[in-house]
This record gives structure tokens, C-alpha cells and sequence, in this order.
């Protein structure tokens, strides 16, 4: 936002600026305007799970204060929110819903997954109604373990997260999710099948890597 | 008369919003990036393995991969692999130790239950929580390396249950080296006593390794 | 009403009136609230039928926490689930952590040295002030205030957590009781800390009343709304602070007198109406009985070994058989039934939960009411979703 | 005249002096066409400064009751917050549900706006600074004013959702439940007054009792008792705390908003603003002296900085309910308006008329008609408050 | 409070023909169970409710247990008479014997009228598969209702009688009974960094198969734990 170029803006470098430069001045105090806004104002979903969402009213209230960032704006319609914070244990019958409540966010959107069983279903991995991590079907910008996590820590993950928006550039490579023509902007919602969910994750979102086990001995 | 609880519900707000300039009781909220939380001592959020020497922290971990620790979690984070080799640990003493030591922090629950019953003090809670990340796999797999820290970063954020530990790890190390020298003693008297038999009589056996 | 006419399926009298159906009235409109919906206290869901504003129908569905805990605890060791039954009713996990080891301790027969009887009995009245103010929040935040009793609430809350937390090392998910006593010696400076916040527990309790329980628009908005007859909540099953509001004296801490209650002096408040407004004041009520517990009970902790010296942490194996152990949690009775096969693991493990049960008549009293009516009715049956759906 | 007074002339007369430097040199048949935009543009700039402000306040004193800080990371102390979310409000993509009416959707916060906007043409910020002088300002006030609820009856109904439909269902019942006891609240104002013109209205609060003490509408027994139903009538019709059942949030997610996003909202949260601070500026023409000063030596300030400085008082007395109250039910909410408030509003107008009808009384007579004014208005808020709470009350518990 | 003994005694004199037995907990805690026949099994409960010196006016908790059927060895000694005239022989004889499964669903009962309990019921299903039923409580306590629910949701109880029998916990859509031993539960093992026990056995099967060409598995994959 300042005027002086060389004055250090977090999460752009010297570099990028001056390749943006290059791109405009225009775009670029756009692209600075934009990630200034959209960092300072990321209103949750006022979406609880489980455990977690204690812990996330927690982070709102007066020790922690999530307000200083912000955020306290806890909307509870999907259509105001900026950020699902995926607060607790996810289950199969459950998962639907989330996934439908992210279609029905408008972009710009992010996703937290906080805790552990929104991570991997975590201590309830193995249970048969537990999904094993909200990343198989939305995509997760912060992943936040702990179980749960203190609220600082989601603070912390807020703060990660606004470092991440500010990093975003118009146009390229870092652009926003939906600013990107090669990611999928649609995701489907699973249906509750026989025995799972049908499909079990999505493939444009979630695929399991291979495990690099470096063994020494 | 209708509308004196609502005045009183004003004066407590009132209260409140005047007191949060003044009380510190009514002011609560911690300016958290900047002032970090004071953790109590007990706080732990996911363990680490503790090793005795800071420049060779692989080498000198407490750890002997005995797995009892990955029998008993409860949600199964733990992955330990076995030496093939012994080497020795701390105090000299051959061991076996882990060749892969994975804790999986995206499925631990940090009940600590590791820490009660690993018979050799050897994995503790950690305190560190600002471990937001934006990769799932990798950043929060911790490996043998990421896991092994110092006893003196264990003796600065549980000092009581450390010192407690080092006491008692030391009575054991005296009362063991007691025993090997006793055991060393009886060994030298048995043989001093083969040695003073008849020597007619050839030594048959070799004195009993202690 | 004796109990010979008296038939839990029937509508009851005055819980609900359905209006003849006439011309004038329109179409009925059926709404899903949840399972996300600002009001529902998590993920559970209300299929609402509404005439205008008035509920008609309202039918709970379940199982959106449903996360497997009675078959995780199976196949794993007793110890094991200790740290799962936190995660049960997560805002009061030291009276889980409690019921599942007097379960134990009945399926073992394991006796429990006293002073750790005394830090139960602490550490779980510390748990029902904390569950009661919290509820008291969320109810107001229900009712509509703008986050600021909720505040007040968390406020204390946080203090309660530094608490457990340096006792237990965690905020929420203590993991704090083993079979045969407890897991760490409280010290004296742990003590003087709880000594100082129930003293000044019933300022804090003084002035949220100010704040809520003289107001008009609470009194206008809870009395006489969702009100339960004490024959339909008996038979309900429906236990804790929500069925003493319907004036019935039924407290375990009195009943079975487990634990070392029996030796402090504490009256049990009862309610009359059985109605929102009955439900919060009860809750109040109890917690400043609790006050009254803690003090007697900080006073007369004795000195003496925490844990059983014979108590097993690793390779606990229960003889055959089965045991069913409750206690008096903050939102009712919370039973573990386990039975035993003889392995490491139970061969059945199940939790009673006691927010699900009195879930029971949730439509009972929501029926004729309007849909903020049903809000705060489900507010005041005070539910925690990871104790329903397990 | 001593220059003082001139000094505070001049200032007093800035802006019309700001105006006619703009407009001055125009020929005379467009300056009354540039007057009236940049009328309106200072209107709009000022009072959406306002609006940014105020929700940083609430955020703000909301966060203080509640022992926080609030915002205060997004510049110093938090000052560039709105902006912030200004900037990602527009940035925000805009939804339009499949089923929903698409003209209608888009039309209802764009109406909104609008007729809140319409209501700032009336007041009277200053001595001789209204937008329009209407003879009949104060029925266009009231007549734009409802206009705002068809505006939010029009969001819920085209966005095909039902807590959308179920909050404009409220709407419509609280607009004409609370519509009646706000405009029965300042009645008596005009029939003290004779006039339906706001300038005039504050012309006639001009002049002191006693040397000092203002000769407002508020400081009599019939104006408090008009000005407490008034102000607990804006709450309502502005669809605040505790009467914001529209958007009940903890019933309706965000009743008739629930299907607005980015920047369609954002209009919406200005346009409740503006209505509020529309409110809020009649309350303060009606019956706190408008634009007066309340001590004769205060004089000197011009009179838009009271204006201004009684407004913002009002706009904070709304944001400390808000801290406060729960939230009423729809049918004791329309049972309060119509039990409760439209009596009270009726026998005021008696007092009222009994007020005006003594007018000439002195000496003796003059506290005996304080007397019965004041008792008119104690005595049926007595009887009727108690026949509205009844069976509400405190409660003794037994104990087993 | 009568014991369970006593509780059939009279239970059997005011329903005569009932099955009713005892079933003894050898558990330090001692609550004995009542096993009941379906037949009259909801007026017993009716009685128990509703008989002054018991007054079981709440049910606490109502819950499923799987027993699948198992194999039992039973060895009997018996002592054989030496023929050769020596000393008798004790011999030991195994009897393999397919102890057929059952579900079985237990009530656990207490008078908050006269502060007593726990009165246990227990009624059995004939087998697993096609005689799943039993009588359902719920009309005589309410409290049965969800909680019966989920044990037919979770168990495959049917219960009959019940006033609203649908699935609770899962989606309806749901075909097993996964609280039953013998579940099987969905594959999604595709990620299990920390594996050992059944879930290293369930994650073998996403390990990628390694090409013919290389028999021996990189050591940076996943190497199975011996």
C-alpha cells in the first residue's frame, strides 16, 4: 500500500514485485489492493464440528480474540464466508454437507482444516463412519494438528493464512485457486452409497502419495 | 416496574466496557503473535524422542524401538522399525535402536499415554504448538530426526518431571554400575577362588559370565 | 396420573395442542435445520414442520458426529480409550474420564485411595461449574444476545482451563483419571489456585445474573416455553439438571452417593415448572451448591497416595464378566456398561449418553411452540454432540 | 453581536460558503441543478464515512464489553478495517441462487439503499442545511422510511429459501406492527409544533428555559415519553437488537440475507446503517432540539457538530443494546407494539393535547401541570407494563 | 432391593410359563442379570414398571451385544477302568460343539421413585441372520426409543413393536450392521504412514505393486514391516 517501492511488503518479494512491475503498475496496485483486503478480512463460516469448534469459539472470545486479525465475523450463512475452518472429526455421514457448504461459498474461499480428524479422521481414522480427512474431496489451504489444537495455534493457522493471500499474484502460477483455469472449480458432492460414500474421495482433489520412507541404519 | 432488568443488563455491559480500560480482570485478551502464551509446565501437545547428546542426536538416543509405546497408542500413530545392529547407547551399553521412528502428528491425539509407558524415559510431550503448514504429508510425518531433541530442551520446558527423571535415571545407572561392579567382584573373587583350588584340579568350567 | 394410565406414546395434555386443521391456515412448511445451522450446537439436525411459526413436527436426525468411539474402544486396550472418552462430551471430559474409570473399577473391583476420591470429586464439580456457565452462554446466545454472556462465560472458562491444564497438561481433553486413582498429585499450589477461583467463583455468578436472570426479555422468552411434565421425563429416561427442573429429586451424587460425596453437605435444587427458564435457574442453582462442595472439599483433602499401589497401567486384563458404572454428570447420568471377555480389550464397550436420551422428548416440548421457541428448548436440554452421536 | 459570534458565523456558514464557491460563477439555472448533486455527494461521502466508522465502532465497543480489544491490527488501531472489507466485499463472487428471481434479487438492495438514502433529504444537519426543504418533510421521511421494509420483504421472497421466506414474513409483520407507535410517537411533536417541516420543527425548540436549560421536546413529560416510544420503535423498524428477527441468527441463519453474497450484502449492511442513522437524525430533530446547542454558552460550535455529536450519541445507545439484549419473539414482539406501544402512543397524544391546552397556565398551576402530565405518563406505562409482564417474573426454588 | 433370584421367583408366579432365568455376573461388580423369553416380555417389563416394592420406572440404558457363534471345546474326563487291571485311566475326551450365535439386547433398569437398581433384562435373538427379532420396550419406557433404534441400526435388532424403527446413526441408505463383530469395514487405507497390526494388512493392498523388471522394491517406497 505504500508508495515507496522499495518498502518491504510481506509475502512479495523484491523480485516478484519487480516482475510485476513489468506486468503494470496498474495490475499491481491491484493485485496489492486485492491481497490487503482479502487478507484483513476472512470471515469464518460459523461451522462447528466436534471437539475443535470449542476450541475455535474459544480462539473468538476474549483471551484470544480472533477480532484483531479481523475474523470475528463468524457468518453463518455459507454466502458471506470467506474461510471454512473444518473444525473436528468429519464423518462419512457428514461429509456431503461439507462438501456442499464449500460449493456454496462464493470465491474467493479457504479452507483450514484444524485438529487432527479433520486432517486424517485422526484418533477416529479407522472408525467406519469417519472420512479420513476433508482433503479427499475440498481442497485444504492450512492444516492445523493438534487435537485439539490450542486456540493460538488457530490463530497461528490465521495468520499462515494471511501471509498465503498476500502471497497470491493476479495472474501466473501463484494465482488464486479460482483464478486458475487448470484447477477445478466444481466439486462434487459424494452420495451416500450401500456401504461408503460413492465416490470414496475425489480424484481432482486428493490423491495419495507414495510413502518415502528414508531409512538409515 | 418493567425495564428495571434491562437497566440493570445495561449497567453490567457498562461495567464491563468501562473495566476493560482499567481492571486487567476485565481485560483479558492476550496480544497472541506477539506475546506468546505462558505454557504450564504440564502442557504437552505431541511427543519427542529424547536423546542424551545434542551433536549426535541419532546416536545417543533413549530410545531401544521396544514398541511398546506403538503397541499402546491408542490411535495407532506410531511407526517404529528395529536395528538389525546394536550400538551403543549413552552409557556405553549395546542396544538396539529404532532405524525408523515415525509419529504421525495429523492422527496423534497427545494423550500421552506413550510417555506413561515407555519404561525407559525415552519419549516426552512436547510444547511446541504453531505447527500450521500447508502440506499434509510430509511437514507432519515426523521422522526419527525431527523427533530426537535434546534431554536439555526436555529438562527446559518440564523442569520438575525432568529433574525427576534424570534422578531417577541416574540411581538406576549407579545402582546398575553397583551391580556390575559387584557383579565384576564376585566374577574376580570366583576366579581368584578357581585360581586358589587345588591345582591338581584342572579348571573345568569357565566362572559364569555375570 | 397414576402409572397405569399413563403411556409414554400418548401425546400428553398440554405439552402440545394440535390445532383442528381449517381452511384459513395455509400450506405447512417443512424446514431442515442443521446440520449446519448456527443454533444447533454442532452438527446435529431438526426436520421442522412449521404452521406459519409453529411447530407441527419436529423429528431429530442423528449420526452426523457418529464417530465410531463404542467400536475404536473395542479394539482397543481399557487404557486405551481413556483419552477417546474425553473426546465424548468435550466440554466436560474429567467427569467422563471419572464414569469410565468407576466402570472399571466395578468390572475389576480396583479400590481407589481417598485422596484421589477427593480430586475426583474436585475436579468434577470444577467440570460442572465450567459445563453449566458455558451452557448458560450458549442458551443466551441462542435467545439471541450478541456473543456477550457467551463471553462472560468463556471468560471464567479460561480460567477453569488453566486449571486442568496445568494439572493435566491439556485444555480440554484432560486424560487425567486412571483405573484406582488419578494420573498426577495435585500440589499445594494447584490446590490454592482452585481455592481462589471458587471464592471468587460466586462474584463472577452474581454478576452474570445481573446481567440475565432478572431480565424481562429472558423471562418473556423462557418462561413457559418447552415445559416437560415429571412423569414423561421419568419415563423418558431423562436425567441431570433438565429432569430436576420438572421438580423430581433425583441426583446420584445422593442416590448412589459414589465416590466420597456422602460426606459434604450440599442441597439438591429442584424446579417446578419444568420449563426453559426452570432449566437455567436449576443450573445456576447447582453450580453455586458446587461452590459449596468445593469449598468443604479443598478444605478436607487428605494427604496420601494418588494412584493404588496395586493398580495396573499396562497389560490390564479384567476377569470375565460385566459392569454397568454411572455418575452424575453435569448434563445428566453418564454410564459406561463394559463386559469383559478376559482379553485386553472389552468385548463390549458402550457409552449411555446422557444428552441423547434426553434428546427423547425434544419434539414433546417443542410441539405448539414457535421455531425460536425450539431454539432455545434445544439450547436448554444443554447437548453436546460428540456425546449423542458418539 | 460581538465577534465571537461572527467567528462562529463564518464557520457556521462554511459549508454553504464551500458550496457557493463550487456553484457560484454557474449560471443561475444550473446551480440549483449542481447544489443539489453535490448535495447529495457530500451526503453520500460523509455519511459512508460515517457508516465504514460506525461498524468499526460496534466491532469496536462490542469487543470492549465483551473484554477485548476488537479490530485493531488492519492500520493504527484497527482504522483501515472497513476498507479491508470493503475491498473484499467487491472482490467477493456474487451468487444468485437457480431458483431465485433474478431481477427481483438484485433489485431488493438496490431499493434498499436507495430509500434509506431518500430519508437524508429531510434532515436538517445544520442551521439552513437541509437537502430539500418540503413542507411535508416528515410524512416523506416516514413514507421513504417503510419503503425499506418492502425492500428486505423483496431480498427474502426472491431468493427462494425458506429462512429467506420466513424472514420476510417477519419483516412484513414487524413493519406494520412498528410502524404505527413511530408514527403515533411524533405526533404529538406536530401537534405541538403545527408544522410537518423539520426546520421548523427544530426552529420551534429554540430558546431556554430558565436562561439555561433547553426548551426540547425530550425535557417535557409527553416528549420523553414520545422520544422512549420513538426510539424503541427505530430499533425495531430499523431491525436492530433487540428486534433483528429478520436476521435472526440463531434461528434463521441470516433470514432474508441468507442468500446474499460480496457486494449485494455489503449494500444491505450499509443500507441497515443508513436507516439507522436516518433514525437516529429524526429522533434528534423531533425531540432533542435538531441541530441546537444544549447550553446557551455552547453556542459558539456550529450547529452541524451537534447535530452530528447527538446522533453519534443515539448510534452508540443502539450499539449498547446490542451489547446487552436478547432477542424478542416474533409474536411478544408484535404483541409489545401492539399491547404495549400503541397505548401508550394513543394517551400520549391525550397528554399531549393536555399539555397544549395549558400551555397557559403559570405559578402553581404551572407544577400542577407538570404534575398531571408527568403522572399520564407514569401511571399507564405502570399499569400496562404490568399487564404485559404478567405471570413473568422471579422465581423461589425448593431444595430437596 | 430383591435379588434377581427373588425378582424370577415372583415374576414366575404372576406369568407362569414364562422363560425367565438368572444370569450370573462372576465381575467383582455382581449385577445379575434377568434372560427373558419374548413371549410376555413386555408386560414383565410393564410389571416391573409398575410394582410397588419395585417401581422400575426408568430405563437407563438400552444397549446391543454381538455374540457370533463360536467353536466350544468341551473336555469331559472320565475315568475308564484299566482292563489289564492296573490302576483306572482318566481319560480325556474333546467334543467340538458350534455354539450358535445370537444378538442380545440388555436394559438396564432403576426406580428413581425408590433410589434402586439396576434391574438387568436381557432378551436374545434366535440366531444372526434371519431370527433377529425381539420385542421391542419402548411402550412401556419411552427411553427405549433411540436407543433402540441404534441398536437395530447398529446391531440389526429388529425390534418389534417399536413405534418408529428406522435407521439412527447411519444414513438409511446403509446396508451393514457395523457395531456386529463380523463387519467389514470400507477400504480407504490408501494413506497409513504409521501401519501395524489389521490396518498394516488392509494397507498392504495400496502399496504399489513393483514392476516386474525391479523384484526388489525401492527402498525410498513403502517397505512392509516384517
Amino acid at each position: 500500500m505504500s508508495d515507496n517501492p522499495s518498502a518491504p511488503t510481506p509475502g512479495i518479494t523484491q523480485q516478484e514485485r519487480d516482475e510485476l512491475r513489468r506486468q503494470g503498475i496498474l495490475l499491481t496496485s491491484i493485485q496489492e489492493l486485492y491481497t490487503w483486503g482479502s487478507s484483513h478480512s476472512v470471515w469464518p463460516l460459523n461451522f462447528g464440528l466436534a471437539c475443535c469448534a470449542i476450541e475455535m469459539i474459544a480462539a473468538s472470545m476474549a483471551k484470544f480474540d480472533i477480532a484483531r486479525f479481523g475474523s470475528e465475523v463468524f457468518r453463518p450463512s455459507p454466502r458471506q464466508a470467506d474461510l471454512l475452518i473444518v473444525s473436528g472429526t468429519v464423518t462419512k455421514k457428514m461429509a456431503p454437507q461439507v462438501v456442499r457448504l464449500w460449493d456454496q461459498m462464493p470465491e474467493p474461499k479457504y479452507c483450514i482444516a484444524m485438529g487432527a480428524c479433520a486432517i486424517s479422521g485422526g484418533p477416529f481414522k479407522q472408525g467406519y463412519n469417519v472420512l479420513k480427512g476433508i482433503d479427499r474431496y475440498i481442497p485444504v489451504d492450512i492444516y492445523i494438528p493438534g487435537c485439539p489444537p490450542r486456540p493460538e495455534a488457530l490463530l497461528h493457522g490465521l495468520v499462515q493464512l494471511q501471509e498465503k493471500i498476500r502471497g497470491f499474484k493476479l495472474t501466473g502460477p501463484d494465482a488464486p485457486r479460482h483464478l486458475r483455469a487448470d484447477l477445478p472449480c466444481d466439486y462434487p458432492v459424494p452420495e451416500f452409497g450401500a456401504h461408503d460414500l460413492e465416490p470414496p474421495a475425489n480424484p481432482d482433489v486428493w490423491k495419495a502419495p507414495v510413502l518415502v520412507r528414508n531409512e538409515k541404519a | 416496574m418493567l425495564g428495571t432488568g434491562l437497566l440493570k443488563g445495561l449497567g453490567v455491559t457498562a461495567k464491563n466496557f468501562v473495566g476493560s480500560y482499567h481492571d486487567p480482570e476485565r481485560y483479558t485478551t492476550i496480544e497472541y503473535p506477539e506475546v506468546k502464551p505462558k505454557l504450564p509446565e504440564a502442557y504437552r501437545n505431541f511427543p519427542f524422542l529424547v536423546t542424551e547428546n545434542a551433536m549426535d542426536p541419532m546416536g545417543t538416543l533413549r530410545c531401544v524401538a521396544c514398541q511398546i509405546c506403538e503397541k499402546e497408542c491408542p490411535p495407532q500413530c506410531i511407526y517404529i522399525e528395529k536395528s538389525k545392529d546394536k550400538k551403543p547407547d549413552a552409557s556405553g551399553k549395546m542396544q538396539i535402536y529404532p532405524a525408523i521412528f515415525d509419529i504421525d502428528t495429523s492422527v496423534c491425539m497427545s494423550c500421552q499415554i506413550c510417555v506413561e509407558v515407555c519404561p525407559f524415559d525415552a519419549i516426552k510431550m512436547d510444547q511446541v504448538f504453531e505447527i500450521a503448514t500447508t502440506d499434509r504429508y510430509d511437514a507432519l510425518l515426523l521422522r526419527r530426526e525431527q523427533l530426537a531433541k535434546p534431554n536439555s530442551y526436555y529438562q527446559s520446558i518440564h523442569p520438575t518431571e525432568a529433574a525427576e527423571v534424570d534422578g531417577r535415571l541416574a540411581a538406576d545407572r549407579k545402582a546398575a554400575e553397583e551391580k556390575a561392579k559387584a557383579a565384576a567382584a564376585a566374577k574376580a573373587a570366583a576366579a581368584k577362588a578357581a585360581a586358589a583350588a587345588p591345582a591338581a584340579e584342572a579348571p573345568k568350567t569357565p566362572p559364569p559370565a555375570a | 396420573m397414576s402409572a397405569n394410565d399413563f403411556s409414554p406414546l400418548a401425546p400428553q395434555a398440554g405439552s402440545h395442542v394440535r390445532e383442528v386443521h381449517d381452511p384459513l391456515h395455509g400450506e405447512l412448511l417443512e424446514v431442515s435445520m442443521g446440520p449446519h445451522h448456527p443454533s444447533t450446537h454442532g452438527v446435529f439436525r431438526m426436520i421442522v414442520t412449521l404452521d406459519g411459526e409453529r411447530v407441527m413436527k419436529l423429528k431429530p436426525v442423528f449420526g452426523y458426529l457418529h464417530r465410531n468411539h463404542e467400536k475404536i474402544a473395542e479394539n482397543t486396550t481399557y487404557l486405551g480409550s481413556m483419552p477417546y472418552t474425553d473426546r465424548l462430551d468435550y466440554l466436560c471430559s474429567m467427569t467422563n474420564n471419572w464414569a469410565y474409570a468407576i466402570a472399571v473399577e466395578k468390572l475389576s473391583g480396583q479400590p481407589v485411595p481417598e485422596r484421589a476420591e477427593y480430586v475426583r470429586v474436585i475436579l468434577a464439580e470444577i467440570t460442572r461449574l465450567l459445563n453449566h456457565t458455558c451452557l448458560a452462554g450458549f442458551l443466551m446466545q441462542d435467545c439471541g444476545c450478541s456473543g456477550t454472556p457467551l463471553m462472560y462465560a468463556f471468560r471464567e472458562r479460561e480460567k477453569i482451563l488453566d486449571l486442568f491444564e496445568s494439572l493435566s497438561g491439556s485444555r480440554m481433553m484432560c486424560n487425567y483419571q486412571r483405573f484406582g486413582g488419578c494420573r498426577v498429585d495435585p500440589s499445594a499450589d494447584w490446590l490454592d489456585g482452585a481455592r481462589k477461583l471458587t471464592d471468587n467463583y460466586g462474584r463472577f455468578l452474581d454478576e452474570f445474573e445481573t446481567l440475565l436472570t432478572g431480565n424481562e426479555i429472558i423471562m418473556a422468552r423462557t418462561q413457559g416455553v418447552g415445559a416437560l411434565s415429571p412423569e414423561l421425563a421419568i419415563n423418558a429416561g431423562v436425567t441431570g439438571p433438565m429432569l430436576r427442573a420438572t421438580g423430581v429429586n433425583y441426583d446420584l451424587r445422593k442416590v448412589d452417593a459414589y465416590g466420597v460425596y456422602s460426606r459434604f453437605d450440599f442441597r439438591v435444587p429442584l424446579g417446578a415448572h419444568g420449563d426453559v427458564y426452570d432449566r437455567y435457574m436449576i443450573r445456576v442453582l447447582e453450580m453455586r451448591e458446587s461452590i459449596k462442595i468445593l469449598q468443604q472439599a479443598l478444605a478436607t483433602i487428605p494427604a496420601g497416595p494418588i494412584m493404588d499401589p496395586k493398580a495396573k497401567l499396562r497389560g490390564f486384563r479384567p476377569k470375565a464378566g460385566e459392569a454397568y458404572g454411572r455418575i452424575e454428570g453435569p448434563k445428566g447420568e453418564i454410564g459406561f456398561y463394559l463386559v469383559s471377555d478376559g482379553s485386553p480389550n472389552p468385548y463390549r464397550y458402550r457409552v449411555r449418553p446422557p444428552s441423547f436420551v434426553n434428546l427423547t422428548v425434544l419434539e414433546d416440548m417443542c410441539l405448539g411452540q414457535t421455531i425460536a421457541d425450539a431454539v432455545i428448548i434445544l439450547g436448554s436440554v444443554d447437548i453436546v454432540l460428540g456425546e449423542v452421536d458418539r | 453581536m460581538n465577534a465571537a459570534f461572527l467567528a462562529t458565523l463564518s464557520l457556521e456558514l462554511l459549508p454553504a460558503q464551500l458550496r457557493d464557491m463550487v456553484t457560484g460563477w454557474l449560471p443561475e439555472p444550473w446551480r440549483w441543478l449542481v447544489n443539489s448533486i453535490l448535495a447529495i455527494a457530500v451526503i453520500l461521502a460523509s455519511f459512508g464515512l460515517l457508516f465504514a466508522y460506525l461498524t468499526l465502532a460496534e466491532r469496536k465497543i462490542l469487543g470492549r464489553v465483551q473484554n477485548r480489544p476488537g479490530p485493531n491490527r488492519t492500520g493504527y488501531f484497527g482504522l483501515l478495517q472497513p476498507f479491508a472489507d470493503g475491498v473484499k466485499a467487491l472482490t467477493k463472487e456474487d451468487i444468485v441462487p437457480r431458483g431465485a428471481d433474478h431481477l427481483l434479487h438484485f433489485l431488493a438492495p438496490v431499493a434498499l439503499l436507495a430509500f434509506s438514502i431518500m430519508t437524508f433529504a429531510v434532515l436538517p444537519f445544520g442551521r439552513n442545511l437541509v437537502a430539500v426543504e418540503l413542507d411535508a418533510g416528515v410524512l416523506y421521511f416516514f413514507a421513504a422510511g417503510a419503503a425499506t421494509e418492502l425492500a428486505v420483504f423483496m431480498a427474502g421472497w426472491a431468493s427462494h429459501n425458506k429462512y429467506s421466506l420466513l424472514a420476510a414474513m417477519r419483516a412484513l409483520a414487524q413493519l406494520i406492527s412498528y410502524e404505527l407507535p413511530l408514527l403515533l410517537s411524533f405526533v404529538p411533536v406536530i401537534m405541538i409544533a403545527g408544522s410537518l417541516s423539520t426546520q421548523e420543527i427544530v426552529h420551534r425548540q429554540s430558546g431556554w428555559m430558565f436562561g439555561f436549560v433547553p426548551q426540547w421536546h425530550v425535557l417535557t413529560p409527553w416528549g420523553f415519553a414520545g422520544f422512549a416510544i420513538f426510539m424503541t420503535a427505530a430499533l425495531a423498524e430499523s431491525n436492530r437488537s433487540p428486534f433483528d428477527l429478520p436476521e435472526a441468527e440463531s434461528e434463521l441463519i441470516a433470514g432474508h440475507l441468507t442468500e446474499y453474497s460480496g457486494f449485494k450484502y455489503a449494500l444491505f449492511f450499509m443500507a441497515e446503517y443508513f436507516g439507522m442513522c436516518a433514525l437516529c437524525g429524526m429522533a434528534v430533530t423531533l425531540f432533542l432540539g435538531g441541530w441546537q446547542a444544549p447550553l446557551p454558552f455552547l453556542e459558539f460550535i456550529p450547529s452541524y457538530v451537534w447535530f452530528a455529536t447527538k446522533m453519534l450519541t443515539l448510534l452508540l445507545g443502539f450499539i449498547w443494546v446490542r451489547c446487552t439484549f436478547p432477542r424478542l419473539r416474533i409474536d411478544q414482539l408484535t404483541r409489545f407494539a401492539w399491547k404495549f406501544l400503541v397505548p401508550l402512543a394513543l394517551i400520549n397524544l391525550g397528554t399531549t393535547a393536555f399539555w397544549s391546552l395549558t400551555s397557559g397556565w403559570t405559578g402553581g398551576l404551572q407544577i400542577a401541570r407538570w404534575l398531571v402530565a408527568i403522572a399520564l405518563v407514569v401511571i399507564p406505562f405502570q399499569l400496562i407494563g404490568r399487564k404485559l409482564s404478567a405471570g413473568l417474573g422471579p422465581r423461589t426454588y425448593r431444595y430437596a | 432391593m430383591e435379588t434377581p433370584e427373588q425378582i424370577r421367583d415372583r415374576l414366575l408366579a404372576r406369568f407362569p410359563g414364562a422363560e425367565i432365568s438368572v444370569v450370573a455376573n462372576p465381575a467383582p461388580a455382581a449385577q445379575h442379570s434377568l434372560l427373558l423369553g419374548h413371549a410376555p416380555a413386555v408386560e414383565i417389563a410393564r410389571f416391573l414398571r409398575d410394582d410397588p416394592t419395585l417401581k422400575l420406572d426408568q430405563c437407563s440404558n438400552v444397549t446391543g451385544i454381538d455374540w457370533p457363534e463360536k467353536e466350544i471345546v468341551e473336555t469331559t474326563k472320565s475315568t475308564v477302568p484299566d482292563p489289564a487291571g492296573g490302576p483306572p485311566k482318566v481319560v480325556e475326551t474333546k467334543i467340538k460343539r458350534i455354539q450358535p450365535g445370537y444378538l442380545e439386547v440388555v436394559y438396564h433398569l432403576y426406580s428413581i421413585a425408590l433410589g434402586h437398581g439396576p434391574v438387568i433384562l436381557r432378551l436374545r435373538t434366535g440366531n444372526r441372520t434371519d431370527a433377529v427379532t425381539v420385542p421391542s420396550l419402548t411402550p412401556v419406557w419411552r427411553a427405549c426409543e433411540f436407543q433402540e433404534r441404534e441398536v437395530f441400526d447398529l446391531f440389526g435388532v429388529v425390534l418389534t413393536g417399536h413405534p418408529d424403527l428406522r435407521r439412527i446413526l447411519m444414513w438409511d441408505a446403509f446396508k451393514d450392521f457395523p457395531m456386529r463383530r463380523d463387519y467389514v469395514a470400507p477400504d480407504d487405507y490408501e494413506w497409513e504412514p504409521t501401519p501395524h497390526g489389521d490396518v498394516l494388512e488392509k494397507a498392504k493392498r495400496h502399496y504399489p505393486v513393483p514392476p516386474a523388471a525391479a523384484p526388489v522394491a525401492p527402498a525410498a517406497q513403502e517397505a512392509p514391516k516384517a
